[in-house]
């Protein structure tokens, strides 16, 4: 039998808010089934089981705000028959404590499992009853938007008639977020960014180096290319340039990796942390994974599916651990160049400033080119400027060659 | 007493004057419903029975009050010569709750129990079956009563006219069909829409004794009506009466009346039911000229305090709408 | 279709672009980059949407014209066939 | 924009038969008065001194009579347009309409077809009491075989006409009564036939979605209007034609509003508000927010007095309390 935790999801997270779970007691878990959404203030997180089993009792509530470690449910593995539940008036509330309960020992009943309930009347199911027992009227388009927004339909109350329609849910969700009805709440977002970069300019002691590459072969192929392409397969210019700066930090394992407890210890893949704005504030970079080996167009879909989920604050832990170094593209504003502060634990920041027309010179003449300014931010503990510009000058050599991205 | 002798209009001194008082109760009325609608104080639809005022009256002599009438969107007179009060029926002008139909029926839905008086009818044709029925239910309950039923020549190309004359000879039932054929169904000429004009040939189809006469003597009109209502009381079943007579105004009071010509309608005034029976009696010194004026002068205040009452009667209040939907009020779907 | 049909195609493209969108008030002449700080990802997966409902191949050249809702319907007046009927 | 001129929905309507009968010499117009008299409405005025007593045919009182003539004569080669006075005579008619125009080409096996239209005019408002007011639309829009259309607009009642003599089935133009006289910008020139399968979304909105059709846009729109005001946006569906019932363009709209009124001057029971009401459920139930709600007429014979036919059929008034109803408001 296994004690399901509350799992460490970033650095700086010491506590987690069980918002909702997604499994019920007895339903079979198989490893990596997301099995409850938890909030933290990087935003509200899926959370995965890791190994295959049957949800036993469930010790956290939605609502209730517990430490890192904290034993949320009991799983048990296939072949070892559960220990009897008690039954539930004895259970006591998981109130906040400290240290996990310790296991009751308790006879050996094995117990039915219970029958599944079609996925399909559970919408319909009534999940609120209301404090006198009658069922709560919800509305269909509630009901939807409630379950879209992950909400419980529990913890909204009914109108002054006694209905819970859109206003309702609504009201719920922007009282639980951001006023932009994202699933995150930018308030707990600000408190974590500004621990993170404390502590980065705390401990890392960063240098920066720069270069300004002319990226007139990058646009031209860009263009050409996205003209023969229909138009749900066209590319943006960062599709191609996530890929060199992969295929860059492969080849400068210096700046592609984890410094923890004084060692660095350099990644043999490159999962690119993709620093994507939200909304009305707010910064979150999940990561891309193997960006040295994918190709453009898998790219522009991991990018097409990642940025909506980073908006509904639907992302999975693994994308908000693992990244081993972090790309920030401001190319949608003005600003030519940009100086970021690295990630702890990771040990580099690429940031890229607007892709706009300059001077530049070329065979002894001044022309217009469009120009990309881009700054890599190194670790002093493990890389030097002298590798950094040998990055930045790699990354030029694979822009002048689209084609072979 | 013989057949013969009772079939002529007895014209005493005061059945003179009983005819003519009836027809001008008409015209007044009718004259001043115009310059009501004009005045916005009558609205939707409007057919005023100006020229035909004989008809009405000189068939409602051969009626007793226990008889039934059916009429049509043109009953106005219909309704006075039968005895409904001018107060009421101007009130239904109106659309006031004390209207004959409680305002709810307006100038084409004219109706009254007591005097059995089943209404005007704003389907052309749609009376006639209306009137069959209830000629069927008095032969069926032993009753030896008329039911008049008036309608237009228009009507004579509906199916229900034929289907109508057609049961009332097979069942031979108690049924006056008084067909007041005044040339024109709205804008069509009567050539126009019948192969056969002579209207009253239609009734020999279905071997109904039929019978034509001068729609603008009223006398005529009654004495022909006698014969008819007679021979029904005397259960020998349907009789058709066709009046040839002639309307002095447009179809409705929203009718340029471009379908006729000017000349034709001065003719027909020239020989008018009320112009021509005042003359005559007149010239029999039966009546006087003083009688006359007397006589116009009740009529005209008559119209007057219809008009006050109307004027003064209450709306029927917006919460009674429901109300007679169904006998019983409790059935009526929200 | 109505001018008030080509907003809602445009509305209701955007909406599914950014859900959490939904609900705002949108104003035609305003840029959506500044009413909503659509960024060029969002903006490929409008021009997606609108390609998705009306067929049309828009060439990268024309992004110019898409840059308002109101410039959008104008476009869609122009050059969607099934809008002028 | 090309250029506009305004004219009415009476004269739209004589221009489109007017156009008819001169690109196709098979149509003619029958029906009451619609000769000399020029049509109830007027809306013939003029017609038969420029195509003479064959073409503009005067026909005796004989719904029955004249409507199963306009399907033979449909049957027989010709493009009829049947002109029922107005719908409360339609009734006499009903059986031909029912049993023969609708049904023929299927129980026929496909080998005949009604290329009819008969166009009526409908609905109550202007006092003419219980049997000269009916709105029996959903009585035809329930008949599968015929078509049911209905111009709200200067627009649909110039270019319907010519669609639906093109249609080989039998369509019916239902014409408001209360629409004749209403005035409206119409294209200048150039081919104004529109399409009869589509509802129209007339007015954008997100808060609610009023579907309605007839004279009871106008009606519609002035809620929305006065809504407006409180902070209430809603969104104008004219369905255009009732069979086929336009679904798509409602349950769009209702996927966004979440929120839906139908209109219509039917009673209540059995009305083609209950038809479009049901079809609302069965495709959009997950989007609602509120049941759907129907403002339709009393349910009580026409009355002529004016106050109480105001208060008898759908107003204004009465649209924008069901939808704050809707609102929850």
């Amino acid at each position: 039998m296994i004690e399901f935790q509350m799992p460490s999801l970033g650095a700086d997270m010491d506590t987690g808010t069980l918002v909702e779970w997604y499994k019920k007691p007895g339903d079979l878990l198989k490893r990596g089934d997301v099995i409850a959404l938890v909030e933290t203030q990087k935003g509200a997180i899926e959370i995965e089981v890791f190994n295959d089993g049957r949800l036993g009792d469930i010790m956290v509530n939605p609502g209730q705000k517990v430490p890192v470690g904290a034993v949320l449910a009991t799983i048990t593995e296939p072949g070892d028959a559960r220990a009897a539940a008690l039954p539930p008036e004895q259970r006591a509330p998981s109130s906040l404590v400290e240290t996990p309960p310790a296991s009751v020992a308790v006879p050996r009943i094995p117990r039915e499992p219970p029958l599944p309930s079609p996925p399909s009347t559970q919408l319909l199911e009534p999940t609120s009853p209301s404090a006198s027992g009658v069922r709560a009227k919800v509305t269909p388009a509630a009901r939807v938007r409630a379950d879209a927004a992950g909400l419980d339909l529990a913890v909204i109350s009914p109108g002054p008639d006694g209905v819970i329609g859109l206003r309702e849910v609504e009201g719920a969700r922007t009282v639980r977020s951001t006023p932009r009805k994202s699933g995150l709440d930018l308030g707990e977002m600000r408190k974590a960014i500004a621990a993170a970069m404390a502590r980065s300019h705390r401990e890392i002691p960063h240098y920066w180096v720069s270069q300004t590459i002319d990226t007139t072969a990058l646009f031209d192929w860009l263009e050409a290319a996205n003209s023969k392409r229909p138009v749900a397969s066209r590319l943006l210019y960062a599709a191609p340039l996530i890929k060199a700066v992969g295929l860059a930090l492969k080849e400068t394992p210096e700046l592609n990796g984890h410094y923890v407890d004084d060692v660095f210890k350099p990644s043999n893949s490159v999962h690119l942390g993709i620093a994507t704005a939200l909304r009305g504030g707010g910064l979150v970079a999940p990561a891309l994974h193997d960006v040295d080996v994918l190709d453009l167009d898998v790219i522009m879909a991991a990018l097409a599916d990642l940025i909506p989920r980073v908006r509904a604050g639907r992302l999975r832990s693994s994308e908000l651990t693992d990244a081993t170094a972090t790309f920030s593209n401001l190319g949608e504003g003005t600003s030519e160049s940009l100086m970021p502060l690295i990630y702890p634990p990771q040990v580099a920041i690429i940031g890229c400033g607007a892709a706009a027309l300059r001077p530049w010179v070329v065979d002894g003449a001044i022309v217009a080119h469009r120009l990309l300014t881009v700054t890599i931010a190194g670790d002093h503990r493990v890389s030097d400027a002298r590798r950094a510009s040998q990055f930045l000058s790699r990354l030029d050599r694979l822009l002048q060659t689209p084609e072979a991205l | 007493m013989n057949e013969a002798a009772n079939d002529r209009v007895h014209l005493t001194r005061e059945h003179a004057l009983h005819l003519l008082k009836e027809m001008l109760r008409i015209r007044y009325f009718e004259e001043k419903c115009a310059e009501l609608y004009s005045a916005g104080k009558i609205r939707g639809f409007l057919h005023l029975y100006i020229g035909e005022e004989a008809n009405a009256v000189g068939v409602m002599q051969a009626l007793e009050p226990e008889d039934a009438i059916v009429a049509t969107y043109r009953e106005h007179g219909h309704a006075l010569a039968r005895g409904l009060p001018t107060t009421a029926v101007m009130a239904e002008m109106y659309g006031k709750a004390s209207g004959s139909s409680r305002g709810r029926g307006g100038s084409m839905h004219i109706f009254s129990a007591t005097h059995r008086f089943y209404g005007g009818n704003a389907i052309v044709g749609g009376g006639l079956p209306l009137a069959v029925g209830l000629a069927l239910a008095d032969t069926m309950q032993g009753r030896n009563r008329v039911t008049c039923c008036f309608f237009g020549e228009g009507a004579a190309a509906e199916g229900e006219f034929h289907e109508s004359m057609n049961l009332a000879a097979l069942w031979r039932l108690p049924v006056l069909f008084v067909c007041e054929n005044n040339l024109y169904a709205m804008g069509t000429a009567l050539v126009q829409s019948e192969s056969n004009p002579d209207i009253r040939a239609h009734a020999a189809v279905f071997g109904i004794v039929s019978e034509a006469v001068d729609g603008m003597d009223v006398v005529a009109v009654e004495s022909a009506a006698l014969r008819a209502a007679h021979a029904v009381r005397r259960g020998e079943g349907p009789r058709f009466l066709e009046t040839r007579t002639y309307r002095f105004r447009a179809h409705s009071m929203f009718d340029p009346d471009l379908y006729r010509d000017k000349e034709e309608i001065e003719e027909w005034k020239k020989h008018g039911p009320v112009l021509r029976f005042r003359d005559w009696v007149l010239s029999t010194d039966l009546v006087h000229a003083t009688d006359i004026d007397k006589l116009e002068a009740d009529i005209a205040r008559e119209i007057d305090d219809a008009v006050a009452f109307a004027e003064a009667a209450p709306w029927e209040p917006v919460e009674d709408l429901m109300r007679d939907v169904y006998t019983r009020n409790g059935m009526a779907a929200a | 279709m109505t001018d008030a049909e080509l907003m809602n195609v445009v509305k209701d493209t955007l909406f599914s672009v950014a859900p959490d969108l939904e609900g705002e008030a949108i104003k035609p002449e305003e840029t959506f980059r500044d009413q909503f700080e659509i960024d060029s990802m969002d903006f490929l997966n409008f021009v997606i949407g609108l390609h998705k409902r009306t067929g049309l191949e828009i060439p990268e050249a024309d992004y110019s014209q898409l840059q308002t809702p109101a410039d959008t319907v104008a476009y869609l007046r122009k050059h969607w066939s099934q809008a002028s009927r | 924009m090309t250029d506009t001129r305004r004219i009415t929905y009476r004269e739209a309507v004589r221009e489109a038969l007017r156009e008819a009968m001169t690109r196709d010499e098979r149509v003619f117009l029958m029906g009451e008065d619609v000769g000399a008299y020029g049509g109830a409405y007027a809306c013939s005025l003029g017609l038969l001194q420029e195509f003479g007593e064959e073409r503009i045919r005067n026909t005796p009182l004989c719904e029955s009579g004249f409507v199963g003539a306009g399907i033979g004569a449909a049957m027989g080669g010709m493009r009829p347009i049947v002109e029922i006075m107005t719908i409360n005579f339609a009734l006499l008619a009903l059986d031909q309409i029912v049993n023969t125009a609708a049904t023929i080409r299927h129980m026929s096996g496909g080998q005949l077809s009604v290329p009819l239209v008969i166009r009526m005019a409908t609905g109550a408002g202007r006092q003419l009491a219980a049997q000269h007011s009916h709105s029996l639309e959903g009585w035809f829009a329930h008949v599968p075989g015929i078509r049911v259309v209905a111009p709200a607009t200067i627009t649909d009642a110039r270019g319907m006409l010519w669609t639906a003599l093109e249609d080989p089935d039998p369509v019916v133009i239902m014409e408001h009564a209360t629409l004749y006289n209403e005035e409206g910008d119409i294209a200048a020139e150039g081919d104004l036939a529109v399409d009869i399968d589509r509802a129209a979304v007339l007015r954008s909105g997100d808060d609610a979605t009023i579907i309605t059709y007839s004279a009871n846009v106008k009606k519609a729109l002035a809620a929305a209007d006065q809504l407006s005001g409180e902070g209430i946006e809603c969104e104008v569906i004219d369905l255009r034609t009732l069979r086929p019932l336009d679904d798509a363009t409602i349950m769009t709209s209702i996927t966004r509003t979440h929120r839906a009124v139908v209109v219509d001057e039917g009673w209540r029971t059995g009305s083609f508000a209950a038809e479009v009401s049901s079809c609302i459920q069965e495709q959009a139930f997950f989007e609602l927010d509120a049941p759907v709600e129907r403002v339709c007429s009393v349910e009580v014979p026409i009355p002529y007095a004016r106050h109480l036919e105001e208060a008898a059929i759908p107003q204004p008034a009465g649209i924008a309390a069901a939808v704050r109803k809707v609102l929850r408001r």
